[in-house]
């Protein structure tokens, strides 16, 4: 693990690898390195599973996430790829040559934060919203509660209590 | 009983020799000339037998001269008719030979050869 | 008169003078050649036509003014005058024909020529044996000299081979010659047979060199790869001289010297043109190169002729009428086919779709075809069939067995030929160049044929039986074709209207007949009816829908086996060419006329048995045949590849769904009635209702079963709606076959009631159908869909067909079921009965594809706007459905006046069906037809009012307001479920359906091709070798005779 | 009616904005059997685009034996569409027997007249909920099962699912909890057969009656709907 | 007179036929649930739903033939009961049975699947096509037993015609097909279980599947009408097994008790069996019932 760690910090000027568990390990790399890196790690290194795709919208440091959980299996290790890039320019590299399944990730993503993939297959078709018209949900700046108050004519008279505070008051009435 | 060596049946015998041996050659050589000429041995051969059947011991060629007077020509001259065919079955031949010799030469302007397995472009 | 040395006198002259002109003369020389050839065709007719109408007599001329043996002489008699008559009249038009090829070789080759019609005169006239030899010898040289016409690499290769075998067999002719005059001691024919009394041994080794040198001019099987490098590689006008004229020369030489020879010479020559006339034409089968096909066909030909002479005891009287029919067809119609291929300029027959480019050498072309496979009314349909029924006579089975064997061969690659001529694939650049000398020719020929064809039919024993006003109505329909088809389809309508009510009187007390003849001819109007919806000329049509129908009428008319057989011919001729009318008929009208020729034929073979030891030729002579089991089986199996049995049933899917719109009713509602015909005609012969036990009857009985099963389960899987319907009309024949098996009163009153019925329905659903593919343009069912809203009538007339079809009371196909299950239980025959049953379930399968793939289910936007299907497909339809209603509301205004037929004649007296007012019963049960009509029409109709009551509120909707899981539809296409509907029953029976008889007949096809295409390499190509089995050849003969 | 009526009638029935159509429902021309060019709306060739109408119930005593027919003889939709479908196969059990109130599961909407939502629904399940609820056939009814169906339940601040189910079509007995218990549902189903025998239950006439509204709720939310407006 | 006395009382028949078809489906329904440790439906439910159904006010049609399918359904119920005697002895309720036979009824009962098929088809609904697809399919394979029983029987009794073969099994129950061809009825009453459309041949109609396969589009009128119809067939089916294998009956109330006998053999077997695929029931059915019919027949004609 550590030689192909090693092997990698060489080759890709990877960075910021954290050990989470002894068979999970996460680091970071430059955008433009990371397909070189996971085709690497797919044709020499055994990684053959793609495990998942994920985002994280970093709001405050306007960046963008996108972590690619890579699975070798006969070593039974799995590889965390972090990669960058500003909130602004959300395009990213598609793998679905590597993996057919990763389109289905990236469509998801596409829809859910608004990252694009180029060349993904269906890419811009909906995946679980059929007719979404505006900002894509998941990114931090849409505010889901404003949208449903306008959209879904919120029952009058519906009252929202914080469960902790709630049930303290309800419970324990004394303290 | 007849002598065996008689003239008669020599040239009956060279005859079917010649027969023979020209049918073979017709079969068996591969070279078109050959074959033709192996024709024209086969040609003889049969020209031969005709006049061979025609003979009658001790007569004459039927030619009515001086030797063979006119009115005891029949007894005395062998079978006219054979001769007769002989001559134009030779003119014949003779076609049949030119023609063919002619074919053989314009097929070999063309194809520079004379062997007759070249010629197979038709077949079945 | 003239005399004919004169002949000699001209031709040689002129050959002599032509020499004198310079080499620009050419124009001079051709007028002059012509009209030297044209005086000795003046003078040999006129010879003909006096001594032949008894003005004058056969006369010897003498040349040198002597008599033999001192001089040569030559007779003119009629043989004589007949084979220099056609010599020279080919001489001319061969002339015509050649006249810009020989006038660019120049004087010298038409010197040529007039050197080779001179010598062919000679051939034929002299009878003196040296005499012979030289003119041979010239024709020859002749020959030779104009195979170099062509000036190729080929024919050069050719010529030589020619020449060298030719050389060869002349030599041993000469030989011949040598011992003949050495033991006769003459030269002349007649003088040898008149001192034949004292036939010493060495007499006939010279007639043995004589004649197998004959044979060999004659080009026997296989000694004869020589003639067919020059069929293929000679110009085709000098390939016609050779096949036409001197074969024809050869063949009379032949004739005239045959008396010289034993008895044992007859057999001999039998024999080799058997070997021929089969061996040439099965090798033929996989030619494809059009002038080596001909020269095949041409040996073939010369080998049958070879057979007719050495068969000259047995067959007497008739000699001369089949060899005059069989020389004519082959003398005019390859003479005419080599002159076509000459025009067409295509070395394989697969690009003989160009000559679509000319209707008259087309049709030319067909004549030809037809002529040589014995398609009456051509001469050598009577030749043949006198033939066959002399030898028949004496119990030579084998030799008809061979003849028929090599004429199906012969017809096969004819066939292929007419198909890619017919619907080959051509180009449309190319354009076919007929210069009139060169369709000329062959025209003359071809007309001429027709009037061979009248020689033959008067001189034919039965041919004054046969009603040629029918076939004169089918030359004029040629005639006028050029006029727009609806004319002409007004004209076949009313002459077969007319023809209708003609017929009536004469058959109307024979209900049988009645029956049939009503479904050829009215069906024939119906279905007329609907070719008024073609627009434009419709080349071709016409004439042969009127032959199929002219056929099938008279099949009803017939009398006796011959006008039987001529009718059943001209049917099949008609039919394919109506079957490969289709787009992509070729391949299966192909099959069509196999499968109708193998059948023909052994219809031919059966009734030749049949006329064994019987004096007259009427129908019933079937009966009394001394060998039923082998006339009845054969007839049988002939007749089942019309009706399509199972095994023999591969043609008819491809034949139906593939032909055109109106004519796939034709040939499936009517001309398979045709079949049904034979069969009757075959099992009244039989005996009725005495022959039920017949052990053939048992097994037809399983075979229409099993047809029945078959047919409608491999209809169930077909995705082409025609072809489905096609395979539908197998499985009724299977009930029809099955059902007239009983051979009971009632089992045949069913199959009547099932002819009737399927001749309604499938015709009405062919119609139907029809006339939606016409308007969707695809067979696929899949493609089509909801298509009710476009073409109510045809759904209308689509379900009316499917409900008689499947036998739903109260539509009449229940009639024939209910007769059918009385009939079943009577017999006994229970589980064949239940066989059918479950085919009868099986229809049902198919049944709701038809109408639900097509009408029902989802609209496509393709056919959105279709039309409904032209209102001349319409008409007939809706006739057939008041037909339908008619029949289901009173069968008993159909089936009593059967019923009473059937009983009341001597075939089937017992067990018959009784009438009660409209109510059948048998001592089973009973069926009232028209109170079942009632009952449910008025019960029908009282459900109908009450749900229009009670809703009446009803939102008509749209194709995509299905319920369909909260979503919407995709496509049309989509939603559609119709392709592979019956999957799940192919999981369950789809083994059933394997297509063992098309695999059969593959392998069969297959086997047969392979080993003619290896024996094929026989021909090796080296002149050598075809020299040394030519001498093989003559030391085999002379082994068999000595 | 003129041209322009027709046209004019014809864009009220199109709610899909252009963005959201699908492409096989774009208008588009197909080559004909005869090469003829054929114009194809797939809007209007494949669907049915009239306008339901009320239909009024029969009077006086007819009308009440219908409804007690209707009552007696309620047909529900076997249509799961939130997580209180779990509770319904308990219904048709030993133990709790809906049976013998005469309720009965039916496969199609076409033969059932009680419509169940069980539970949340998501704008996409919305729409599905929608298409089927039109092609029940009048009288018809919709039982909304749970909280979600109120105001939203637990997901009453979700992006994509609604919160008040009688904007969208009318609701004829909404039973609380989350979720309710099958004693629950079948108190509800009791209730229901009150109102029909009633003849309060019209909600299909309502529907009817206050299409527009309904319709304008729906659009506001779902944008792909990809059919006329009321799928028959 | 003579007719409308007739046609008379083939109405009044028919009245009675109907309700004890519905009440009958009730009973079994009641049974089926008590099994189940149910209440289960009220007896009359199957009256109410009728009701409901004809009472639905809004309907919907896909053309003609969508429209027609439920007459020709009907019809094809009626009109086997029509052409069916239903009392042996008794010229009144013998019906039309006098216009035709066994094979009358053997294929009239064609005419309402057609029917059906057909206005399912035009439904054009794909899962319509799929039922009906299957429905054909199966139904071709449990004919066949059907028809070996009844040549077999055809043979026994040498007649074609429903009165006379219950004529002939009059006099006690060993005068019975059952008894005297025991094959020829087993067979018959396997193809009776496909008849009904119970499991384990419910494939056609698989709810769960396609939803109810080819009457997935009918509804309101229509679907009464349908039901309407299924009351009177499976009544009348049981009554033809009855009078062709157990002694007809002589009177209203031996008709109602062998007739429930009869069908609820199909529901018996129905709820124990699990249900067939299309392309197993087809082979099973091939089999044994056919080798049944065919030893039927063998075992008169040896």
């Amino acid at each position: 693990m550590s030689e192909l760690l090693k092997q990698l910090k060489d080759q890709y000027k990877i960075f910021d690898i954290t050990e989470v568990k002894s068979f999970q390990t996460f680091f970071s790399v430059d955008t433009a390195k990371l397909l070189p890196l996971v085709t690497s790690l797919k044709e020499n290194s055994g990684y053959t599973v793609l495990v998942f795709i994920t985002a994280v919208d970093w709001l405050e440091e306007d960046k963008f996430q996108l972590t690619y959980i890579v699975n070798n299996p006969e070593e039974k290790v799995d590889l965390g790829i972090r990669v960058f890039f500003k909130r602004d320019e959300p395009t990213m590299e598609s793998i679905h040559h590597l993996w057919v399944h990763a389109a289905t990730f990236q469509r998801e993503i596409k829809e859910m934060y608004g990252i694009d993939f180029p060349g993904s297959p269906r890419v811009d078709e909906p995946f679980l919203l059929e007719g979404w018209d505006d900002i894509p949900p998941m990114r931090r700046d849409f505010d889901t509660k404003k949208y449903s108050e306008e959209t879904f004519f919120p029952r009058e008279g519906r009252e929202s209590n914080d469960p902790a505070t709630f049930m303290k008051l309800k419970l324990y009435p004394d303290e | 009983m007849t002598n065996l060596f008689s003239i008669e049946y020599i040239t009956i015998f060279t005859s079917f020799a010649l027969l023979v041996l020209g049918l073979w050659g017709i079969i068996s050589q591969k070279n078109i000339f050959k074959i033709i000429i192996s024709f024209s041995i086969v040609n003889t051969s049969i020209h031969l037998l005709l006049v061979s059947l025609a003979y009658i011991r001790n007569r004459t060629a039927p030619i009515i001269d001086s030797a063979v007077d006119r009115v005891n020509a029949a007894e005395k001259v062998v079978d006219p008719v054979p001769h007769a065919l002989v001559l134009t079955a030779i003119v014949i031949g003779i076609g049949i030979t030119a023609l063919m010799l002619s074919y053989a030469f314009t097929m070999y302007k063309q194809h520079k050869t004379l062997d007759i397995n070249q010629y197979k472009s038709l077949k079945w | 008169m003239v005399s004919p040395i004169y002949i000699i006198a001209i031709l040689l002259g002129m050959a002599f003078m032509l020499g004198l002109l310079s080499k620009s003369g050419t124009r001079i020389a051709g007028i002059l050649t012509s009209v030297s050839l044209a005086l000795p065709v003046y003078i040999s007719i006129s010879w003909f036509i006096q001594i032949l109408s008894g003005n004058a007599d056969a006369i010897t001329i003498f040349t040198a003014g002597s008599v033999p043996p001192f001089s040569i002489n030559l007779v003119m008699g009629l043989e004589e005058a007949f084979f220099t008559s056609a010599i020279n009249i080919l001489g001319l038009l061969g002339f015509i024909y050649l006249s810009a090829d020989l006038k660019k070789q120049g004087v010298r080759a038409m010197a040529l020529y007039l050197v080779l019609i001179m010598g062919l005169n000679v051939v034929v006239m002299t009878r003196d044996i040296f005499n012979l030899f030289v003119f041979m010898e010239i024709v020859t040289i002749a020959v030779a000299g104009l195979i170099y016409l062509k000036n190729d690499n080929q024919s050069k290769e050719a010529g030589f081979k020619y020449l060298v075998a030719v050389g060869i067999i002349s030599l041993f002719f000469l030989i011949g010659i040598g011992f003949f005059y050495f033991y006769g001691g003459t030269l002349n024919i007649d003088g040898f047979i008149a001192a034949n009394s004292v036939v010493v041994k060495g007499a006939t080794i010279a007639i043995f060199f004589i004649i197998i040198s004959i044979i060999l001019e004659l080009k026997p099987f296989p000694a004869n790869g020589w003639a067919l490098d020059v069929y293929q590689a000679a110009t085709p006008g000098v390939s016609a001289l050779i096949s036409s004229g001197t074969a024809t020369a050869s063949i009379f030489v032949l004739y005239k010297l045959l008396p010289l020879g034993s008895e044992i010479w007859l057999q001999i020559l039998t024999v080799v043109g058997a070997v021929t006339f089969l061996g040439s034409n099965f090798l033929g089968i996989s030619q494809k190169n059009t002038n080596r096909l001909l020269g095949y066909s041409s040996i073939g030909q010369v080998g049958l002729l070879m057979m007719v002479i050495g068969f000259m005891p047995q067959l007497g009287s008739a000699f001369k009428m089949i060899f005059f029919s069989v020389f004519i067809s082959h003398f005019l119609a390859k003479a005419g086919l080599f002159w076509l291929s000459g025009i067409v300029k295509k070395e394989s027959i697969t690009d003989w779709g160009i000559l679509r480019g000319s209707n008259i050498a087309l049709f030319l072309f067909g004549i030809f075809l037809f002529a040589l496979v014995g398609f009456p009314p051509f001469p050598s349909f009577y030749g043949k069939w006198q033939m066959v029924m002399e030898l028949a006579g004496t119990g030579r089975f084998i030799w008809i067995v061979i003849i028929l064997l090599g004429s199906f061969f012969e017809g096969l690659y004819l066939f292929r030929w007419l198909g890619y001529a017919i619907k080959g694939e051509k180009s449309n650049e190319e354009k076919l160049q007929i210069p009139w000398d060169k369709i000329v020719p062959p025209f003359i020929f071809g007309i001429s044929l027709f009037i061979a064809a009248y020689y033959a039919n008067s001189m034919s024993v039965y041919g004054n039986t046969i009603n040629l006003i029918p076939l004169v109505f089918i030359l004029l329909l040629f005639v006028i074709d050029f006029l727009p088809a609806y004319i002409k389809n007004t004209i076949t309508i009313g002459a077969m209207v007319y023809y209708a009510v003609n017929l009536y009187p004469s058959i109307s007390d024979d209900t049988l007949r009645v029956v049939f003849a009503a479904i050829f001819l009215i069906g024939g109007i119906l279905t007329m009816i609907a070719g008024y919806s073609v627009k434009g000329k419709r080349k071709g049509f016409f004439p042969f829908a009127v032959m199929m129908y002219f056929g099938l009428i008279g099949l009803i008319e017939a009398e006796n086996l011959f006008q039987f057989f001529f009718a059943w011919e001209l049917m099949t001729l008609g039919s394919y060419i109506l079957i490969i009318r289709g787009k992509f008929s070729m391949k299966h009208a192909f099959n069509y006329m196999l499968f109708s020729l193998g059948g023909a034929y052994l219809i031919f073979l059966g009734i030749a048995m049949s006329s064994f030891g019987n004096t007259s030729l009427d129908i019933g002579i079937i009966g009394l045949s001394t060998m039923p089991g082998w006339s009845y089986t054969l007839l049988a199996i002939g007749f089942l590849t019309k009706t399509a049995a199972l095994g023999l049933h591969i043609w008819l899917p491809g034949a139906h769904a593939e032909a055109e719109s109106d004519v796939s009713p034709m040939v499936s509602g009517i001309l398979l009635k045709g079949g049904v015909f034979g069969l009757i005609v075959l099992f009244l012969a039989m005996g009725g209702e005495q022959a039920a036990s017949h052990p053939l009857l048992y097994s037809l009985g399983w075979l229409g079963a099993i047809t029945a099963l078959g047919g409608n389960l491999l209809a169930v899987f077909q995705e082409d709606a025609k072809r489905l319907l096609a395979y539908s009309s197998v499985a009724n024949l299977g009930y029809i076959l099955f059902a007239l098996a009983f051979m009971t009163n009632i089992g045949w009153l069913s199959a009547l009631t099932y002819s009737i019925n399927h001749f309604l329905f499938k015709t009405l659903l062919f119609l139907a159908i029809g006339g939606v593919v016409l308007r969707v343009k695809t067979h696929n069912m899949y493609e089509m869909g909801g298509l009710i809203k476009q073409m109510p009538w045809s759904f209308i007339a689509v379900l009316i067909g499917i409900i008689t079809l499947a036998g739903i009371p109260p539509l009449s196909g229940y009639a024939g079921k209910w007769l059918f299950y009385n009939a079943v239980i009577t017999k006994g025959w229970y589980f064949q009965g239940v066989l059918v049953f479950f085919a009868g379930t099986i229809a049902f399968l198919y049944c709701f594809k038809l109408i639900y793939s097509v009408f029902l289910g989802q609209p496509k936007d393709r056919f959105r706007k279709v039309k409904e299907a032209p209102i001349w497909y319409l008409i007939p339809q809706f006739i057939l459905i008041i037909g339908i209603m008619i029949f289901s509301a009173r069968p008993d205004l159909v089936l009593k006046p059967i019923g009473a037929l059937l009983t009341q004649s001597s075939y089937f007296p017992s067990d018959s069906l009784s009438w009660e007012n409209v109510t059948a019963s048998t001592n089973l049960g009973y069926w009232s037809g028209y109170k079942i009509m009632l009952v449910i029409g008025v019960m029908f109709a009282v459900l109908l009012v009450w749900l229009m009551y009670m809703s009446r509120k009803t939102q008509k909707v749209k194709q995509f307001n299905i319920v369909y899981a909260g979503e919407r539809p995709f496509t049309p296409e989509t939603t559609h479920f119709s392709h592979n509907m019956f999957s799940h029953y192919y999981k369950a029976l789809g083994f059933l359906s394997a297509p063992l008889a098309t695999r059969f007949w593959n392998i069969t096809n297959d086997i047969t091709h392979r080993i003619a295409d290896g024996s094929k390499r026989l021909y090796t190509g080296n002149g050598q070798t075809y020299l040394a089995v030519i001498m093989a050849y003559i030391i085999i003969i002379y082994l068999i005779m000595f | 009616m003129s041209l322009s009526n027709k046209n004019e009638q014809e864009k009220n029935i199109r709610v899909t904005e252009d963005k959201f159509l699908a492409p096989e429902n774009r208008k588009h021309t197909v080559i004909g059997p005869g090469g003829e060019e054929i114009f194809v709306d797939p809007l209007n060739d494949y669907f049915c685009t009239e306008k339901p109408k009320v239909e009024k119930p029969y009077k006086g005593i007819l009308e009440k034996f219908y409804n007690w027919a209707r009552a007696e003889s309620l047909w529900v939709l076997g249509y799961g569409t939130g997580c209180g479908s779990i509770e319904l196969p308990p219904l048709f059990s030993p133990r709790f027997d809906a049976y013998r109130f005469g309720v009965a599961m039916r496969p199609t909407p076409r033969q059932s007249g009680v419509f169940i939502i069980s539970g949340y629904l998501a704008v996409k399940t919305l729409k599905r909920v929608i298409r089927s609820y039109e092609q029940m056939q009048n009288p018809k009814y919709v039982i909304a099962l749970g909280s979600c169906t109120i105001n939203g339940g637990m997901y009453w601040d979700s992006y994509n699912t609604i919160n008040r189910l009688d904007h969208y079509i009318p609701v004829d007995v909404y039973i609380a909890g989350c979720m309710p218990r099958p004693e629950a549902i079948l108190s509800g189903f009791n209730r229901l057969k009150e109102k029909i025998k009633e003849g309060r239950a019209e909600g299909a006439n309502e529907y009817i009656e206050k299409l527009e509204w309904y319709k304008a709720n729906q659009k506001k939310i779902i944008k792909d709907w990809n059919m006329p407006d009321y799928n028959w | 007179m003579e007719l409308v006395k007739k046609i008379g009382f083939v109405l009044l028949g028919l009245f009675i036929i109907l309700n004890w078809g519905l009440i009958m489906s009730g009973i079994i329904r009641k049974i089926i649930a008590r099994l189940g440790m149910r209440r289960g439906i009220k007896v009359f439910q199957p009256y109410i739903n009728l009701i409901k159904n004809y009472s639905i006010r809004s309907q919907i049609s896909h053309g003609v033939m969508f429209y027609l399918g439920p007459v020709f359904r009907l019809s094809g119920g009626i009109g086997i009961f029509l052409f069916m005697p239903l009392i042996h002895g008794s010229e009144l309720w013998s019906n039309f049975s006098f216009t035709g036979d066994l094979i009358l009824i053997a294929y009239f009962a064609f005419f309402g699947m057609l029917g059906m098929a057909l206005g399912a088809g035009e439904g054009g609904h794909p899962y319509s096509a799929i039922g009906i697809s299957r429905g054909l399919a199966q139904f071709t394979a449990i004919e066949l037993p059907l028809t070996l029983a009844i040549i077999s029987i055809a043979i026994q009794y040498n007649t074609l015609s429903i009165s006379e073969i219950v004529a002939a099994q009059q006099g006690g129950i060993q005068n019975w097909t059952l008894v005297t061809n025991p094959f020829a009825t087993v067979a018959a009453m396997i193809s009776f279980l496909g008849a009904m459309g119970h499991s384990p041949f419910s494939v056609v109609m698989a709810p769960q599947e396609i939803p109810i396969g080819p009457p997935t589009e009918y509804h309101g009128t229509f679907l009464g009408i349908l039901q309407t119809n299924r009351a009177i067939l499976h009544v009348i089916e049981a009554v033809l097994y009855m009078n062709l294998f157990f002694g007809g009956a002589t009177n209203w109330g031996i008709l109602i008790l062998k007739s429930f006998l009869v069908y609820f053999w199909s529901v018996f077997v129905g709820m124990v069996f699990p249900r067939f695929r299309v392309d197993q029931s087809i082979p099973w059915l091939l089999k044994l019932p056919v080798l049944i019919g065919i030893i039927a027949i063998a075992l008169l004609i040896i």
